[in-house]
């Protein structure tokens, strides 16, 4: 079954205003409380709380056992994790920023990915942080990391674009048997709200969301680029295009269903993301719907992705390096009148 | 709520610590390199390893002191007659089922190469066998041996080189790269070298965690530590106390390179000062050092006092895996390390001690080729896995692991109630 | 200008048969000839000449200082690879297997890539190494590690199927102004054989190659499953499907006109390889097709790829686990009669 | 063709060499620590952090002799007069760029964050100013003095933080993150710490292909060189006798974590012995300690001879970057260390030899303060680039550069004449 619901259905009736990085910090602070075996390594993640404060004052709260300060290196931080993982825990290891997730590179790939496959050791990690640019962070702190992995059989990825699913997800990463890639937008930390369930909920991993049903065509995109892709509905629906947005959540296992399910809906699909075009997301969405909906595919599928480059600093040139609202808009028109 | 205020003095290998740490390592010290790193061998041998490059050919020479007699088995102070002779049986059986395992490779019945810890043995076994029952440990390549001990069978390593069904990854992978976290506790390696490193530091971390302070043993080779990923684990290890117990298998080789291009260092246990951990310095080859010095790091281990290094000294005797000839080394290299053969030397010490006698030995490995002969039989008769299987395993499904912390729930810090507060504070990008 | 041509037209006159590994060997003993500023760098590729034996006998030659054994330390080679390259050194890295290459993956990725696009400063390098499976190599000796680096902008990816191309290939790389990854098939090393130009010749990057001009259907491919592609096709062409072959040779640029190119004129496209499929090159090709093509299409775009898991050991495991000749005869068929 | 023999003896740091390599860094030693690593600082402050852990709130505290005085400057023994002035003069101009700096960002002109050098300008300064002509660096985020010393202009770094047109990499990136491979050879840093490392080693042996044996000169923090790939850089260029200068700033923090969770030794020197190069400490806030230690090694890889490790004790005065408070940091260690800062020290040394009086200090303030008017100025009134050529330069295309080896062509080994011959031997997977 699929889940293709608006948030609004979603959350249940205990709410309070949180943005996307409370909404996380909500999580795994519930967690932790709740499971003695969940635990938080990484760097400077204790005392000062995290590069973003995402774990501000859980030490305080939890002890330092629990909240571990490592060295820099992010390969010692994987395995201590996996080793930790394989004793029962569930640690939760945070990368102070997800471009430096190159540096663990190996371990998770070949050591944690493989471990379930090869001689059934399960390794219930979540390796978390912050991802994407639109921040000014430059080459090396705003990338986007989730194809390396989505690539990657036997490690999960998601990618929360909203403050309740942040919080859901973060639970079911920290629930989960298998690893998990959790990247949180920082873009989004602190600059979206909205209405959170303070009791205890999860959001399924592998289930898209309905952002918004449309009839006209579909965006099907995730993270930072669901709320672009919500404001250019908003624009087309005043010239009578009413765009259907799906927000994927989970990258890896992705949901083929609800993907299919929009495109044979509305018949043209734009695929929108952050992260730069070849060997993007976009691209294997492209090749599912091909297998699933060939037939019913009223026009080409088109991409909106970043440039394929890296990240430049300058604002000007990262606002024409990232997907924009104008292309977006520009591009639905084009398709709707295919 | 009244708060109890605890200070935690953050470890620091400082000037309170004697030069090289750990006491127990230290107590046993005859002798220590110039570094003050205890070097329990008796001997050191002295050559070195020379590039030589004609005008049409480069290859490699070795000089030094190389009819120097074998030097005698160091005495273990705690291990009793009865270890001794299970020892030197498990190193039989190490030995012989590599000589098995070639067998099977001669007759094609292995899939891909076979790795041999010819000379090694003594490193592999003699270290596991001084692990506690609950201990930790992942073998590299080198250390089948050390799998026998902890329990695994001839059977199981042939079938991984066999890629059967029944092997212990159904044929996923092959060669030690397995591992069983319900029973025998033993992580499996990958082929990268060094990535075990930081991951036994987090199992000793998640033990720890529950209440248990275990021993985490593993190997890494002269050329593995060179990784980064090594240093990494090791350093996380000293920093945090845990119970890393890392034997570099300074086997003079890595491949085809000699450690001479690998390290600038003559005594790669000279890295522990680095560290701020204790380090020694033992003959690889001499059964009672391995376990005596293994033993030493276990207790410490066991104590919570952090991780210790291991340098044995000892030498590959054979190529890299099946396939290399290892024409590359010195033949007085092999030579000089055949006459200190760890069981010919260590069986000899036995026999010396008349605690075992030549009849005894005979129906030991009597038993020893039977058992092997069983092994051989049952994973030759065993089937290859079905393909369609290769498609399963990947995630960890429901009902397909109970996760749960081995060693009983951590207990929670008894600390205020504080309620989760919203955060304010400055960040670096917005 | 696109280079449609079959390989036999590629080929000078002077010529002598080699294997896909001494086809690779002369490659680069030439370029070593021919410009004292390349180098290899690598782990017991001197006296040893290599795990497969690629710079067998170029220490004797060449020397110690051009022959480079090092740690076993693969960022550190790259690293260093980079530094000499910034002093206007050509350096050639070998990687001794390419599962390894996750060793070095930042500095690659991050170092390597991205220092033309920041700071103006070419690094003409080679990584080189045996990449693929078929060999029982099990999930570390067997792996294709493209992906990483075609979604890698700044970095080039060549991947050859046949001796001509990976002669003319390695020079082509070691000669480029950017650094490249090329990617040898340890399947092909030594059981292909044709003939190859003795003399000095280069095949450019960037350019596919038609492997075999056909009429019904393309399949898009490359490296070793070019080959199975050729078996296929022979066996198809008895059945009266004329299959086409176009072998990509370059992951990175891609060659998105030949690509479109072969579409427009059979209208129907295999995409075939052996990296795992989610995430892995066919995506990508998917999504050009949809871009170029999309109203050339007859029949949906379908991929044939190893299974989303690690490389199994075993050799049924690994058969079952790679695309098969018999699942691209069949698929042919099914989308012949679409 | 004749074959010439020729033996190469490999590298190892054997027992031919005294305890701690480079006898140059040893001429000057009064002091050697427990490992006889050279200790040239006059003063070995005591202190420890302690991580304090009351019932509801976790912080630091540090104890020690925190009043003893600030030591004296060391005499250098390679400096003159005028060398002391205009070292002097840069340490201004890279205190004052970075006030600038400062208040750039407080105005909004900047673009994310900005990093500082304070309390560590000697480090940046005067180890750049010990540098030859023909030298390579590569700068970290504190280094931004070293910058100025090599020739790039307050301009260039604050158009790197204001993200201009003009910017050394055209807006592309910010912070030090640029470099320059023609003129002033410096090698770009990327955020990953460490990776700059085995850059650094290879520039040296590109150059040494070449005929020429390079110093290059490159930092990195207490926290940075935890990362395996500062290891693996560092032992490469031990074992190949690479011309890498390496200065580990202990500044006692890593962003908010102390050095005490980073590593468990005291001083992080003592890593050369695990690596077999030459290791020293020296007091990273006396500028003449700084050059003196960097000049002797440089001078050793310009003679070939290997690299150096050079621990340079200080404190980072500031938090992290601009957003940080380091309020994690106990008071008393910035009150400890702001006694011992670095310009000041160096300028009452200055003045009590005469050297330099007020006068002359005030112009040469108020030259610096023009200076860094001008060019602020100049980087405000400068353009943005425009948006798209953000497409632009992730390849080198045809014209764009040319690729030839900047110090002469490599000589060919005279060597056999030798054809590639057809390989047959035994291999791995087949
Ligand atoms: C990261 C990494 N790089 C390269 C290899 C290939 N490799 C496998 S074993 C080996 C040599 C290992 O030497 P050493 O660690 O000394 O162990 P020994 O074989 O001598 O026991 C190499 C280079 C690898 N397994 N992992
Ligand atoms: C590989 C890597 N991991 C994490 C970071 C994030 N980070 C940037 S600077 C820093 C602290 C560096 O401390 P140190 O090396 O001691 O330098 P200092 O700031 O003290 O000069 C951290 C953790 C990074 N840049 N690179
Ligand atoms: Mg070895
Ligand atoms: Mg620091």
């Amino acid at each position: 079954m699929i889940d293709l619901v608006t948030r609004q259905n979603l959350i249940p009736k205990n709410m309070a205003q949180a943005t996307y990085l409370e909404a996380i910090r909500q999580g795994l602070w519930e967690e932790m409380e709740q499971d003695p075996t969940v635990f938080c390594i990484g760097e400077d993640i204790g005392v000062y709380g995290g590069a973003f404060k995402v774990t501000d004052g859980f030490i305080h709260h939890f002890g330092p056992q629990r909240v571990i300060d490592t060295p820099i290196a992010e390969s010692a931080i994987v395995g201590a994790a996996f080793g930790a993982s394989l004793t029962g825990m569930r640690p939760v290891a945070e990368f102070q920023f997800m471009d430096f997730i190159g540096c663990a590179f190996n371990q998770i790939v070949n050591m944690v990915a493989k471990s379930h496959y090869r001689w059934g050791a399960p390794a219930p990690l979540v390796l978390r942080g912050p991802a994407g640019g639109g921040v000014h962070g430059g080459p090396f702190h705003s990338q986007n990391p989730e194809m390396h992995f989505v690539h990657t059989p036997g490690i999960k990825v998601v990618a929360p674009a909203t403050p309740s699913d942040a919080k859901g997800l973060i639970k079911s990463a920290i629930r989960d048997n298998n690893p998990v890639l959790f990247l949180e937008h920082k873009f989004l930390y602190r600059r979206i709200k909205e209405e959170v369930p303070d009791s205890d909920y999860a959001v399924p991993i592998g289930k898209a969301r309905l952002h918004r049903p449309g009839r006209d065509l579909s965006i099907i995109t995730y993270a930072a680029m669901v709320h672009a892709a919500q404001e250019a509905a908003e624009l087309l629906s005043k010239e009578g295009i009413e765009v259907e947005i799906l927000d994927l959540r989970t990258l890896s296992p992705l949901d083929r269903e609800a993907i299919t399910q929009t495109v044979k809906k509305t018949n043209k699909v734009i695929l929108l993301h952050e992260d730069t075009k070849t060997g993007g997301l976009a691209g294997e969405i492209a090749a599912i719907i091909n297998e699933e909906a060939f037939d019913d595919l009223d026009g080409p599928i088109v991409r909106i992705t970043a440039l394929d480059t890296p990240v430049p600093f300058s604002p000007p040139l990262e606002h024409f390096f990232l997907p924009k609202l104008e292309d977006v808009v520009r591009e639905a028109r084009r398709l709707h009148s295919y | 709520m009244a708060a109890k205020t605890k200070i935690n003095k953050i470890s620091r290998n400082g000037s309170k610590r004697s030069a090289n740490g750990g006491s127990a390592a230290k107590a046993n010290a005859l002798r220590v390199n110039q570094y003050g790193i205890p070097d329990w061998r008796l001997e050191q041998p002295e050559f070195e390893v020379f590039e030589v490059a004609s005008g049409t050919e480069v290859h490699y020479e070795i000089k030094g002191k190389l009819n120097a007699p074998a030097p005698p088995i160091r005495e273990s102070r705690y291990m009793n007659r009865e270890q001794h002779l299970e020892l030197y049986r498990w190193m039989v059986l190490n030995r012989r089922m590599e000589q098995a395992l070639e067998n099977l490779y001669k007759q094609s019945k292995v899939v891909g190469g076979v790795y041999f810890g010819l000379g090694q043995e003594a490193c592999s076994c003699a270290s596991a066998f001084a692990l506690g029952p609950d201990d930790w440990f992942a073998p590299m390549i080198r250390n089948q041996g050390a799998q026998l001990v902890r329990g695994f069978h001839a059977r199981d390593i042939m079938m991984q080189y066999m890629a059967k069904s029944g092997s212990p990854t159904h044929g996923k992978d092959g060669t030690s790269h397995y591992g069983d976290i319900e029973k025998r506790h033993m992580v499996s390696p990958i082929s990268m070298l060094g990535d075990l490193l930081p991951v036994m530091a987090g199992v000793s971390l998640g033990a720890r965690m529950q209440g248990k302070e275990l021993a985490c043993l593993t190997w890494i080779g002269d050329g593995g530590q060179s990784t980064g990923v090594s240093y990494e684990g090791i350093n996380f290890a000293a920093v945090r106390k845990l119970g890393l117990v890392l034997i570099i298998e300074s086997n003079l080789w890595a491949y085809s390179t000699p450690t001479e291009y690998q390290v600038a260092v003559k005594d790669l246990a000279n890295r522990a000062i680095g560290y701020g951990m204790p380090g020694v310095i033992i003959d690889g080859t001499d059964a009672c050092q391995v376990y005596d010095a293994t033993y030493e790091a276990v207790e410490r281990a066991h104590r919570g006092e952090g991780p210790t290094l291991i340098e044995a000294k000892l030498m590959r005797m054979k190529g890299h895996a099946i396939h290399d000839a290892a024409a590359y080394v010195p033949k007085e290299m092999h030579e000089f390390w055949r006459k200190r053969d760890c069981i010919d030397r260590f069986e000899k010490y036995l026999m010396d001690k008349k605690w075992l006698t030549p009849g005894q030995k005979e129906t030991m490995v009597a038993e020893v080729e039977k058992e092997i002969d069983a092994d051989r039989a049952f994973a030759e008769n065993s089937p290859m896995p079905e393909g369609h299987t290769a498609a399963e395993g990947v995630y960890c499904e429901a009902g397909c692991h109970v996760i749960k912390p081995k060693y009983g729930m951590p207990k929670r810090a008894k600390r205020g109630e504080g309620k989760l507060k919203q955060t304010e504070a400055a960040i670096h990008f917005k």
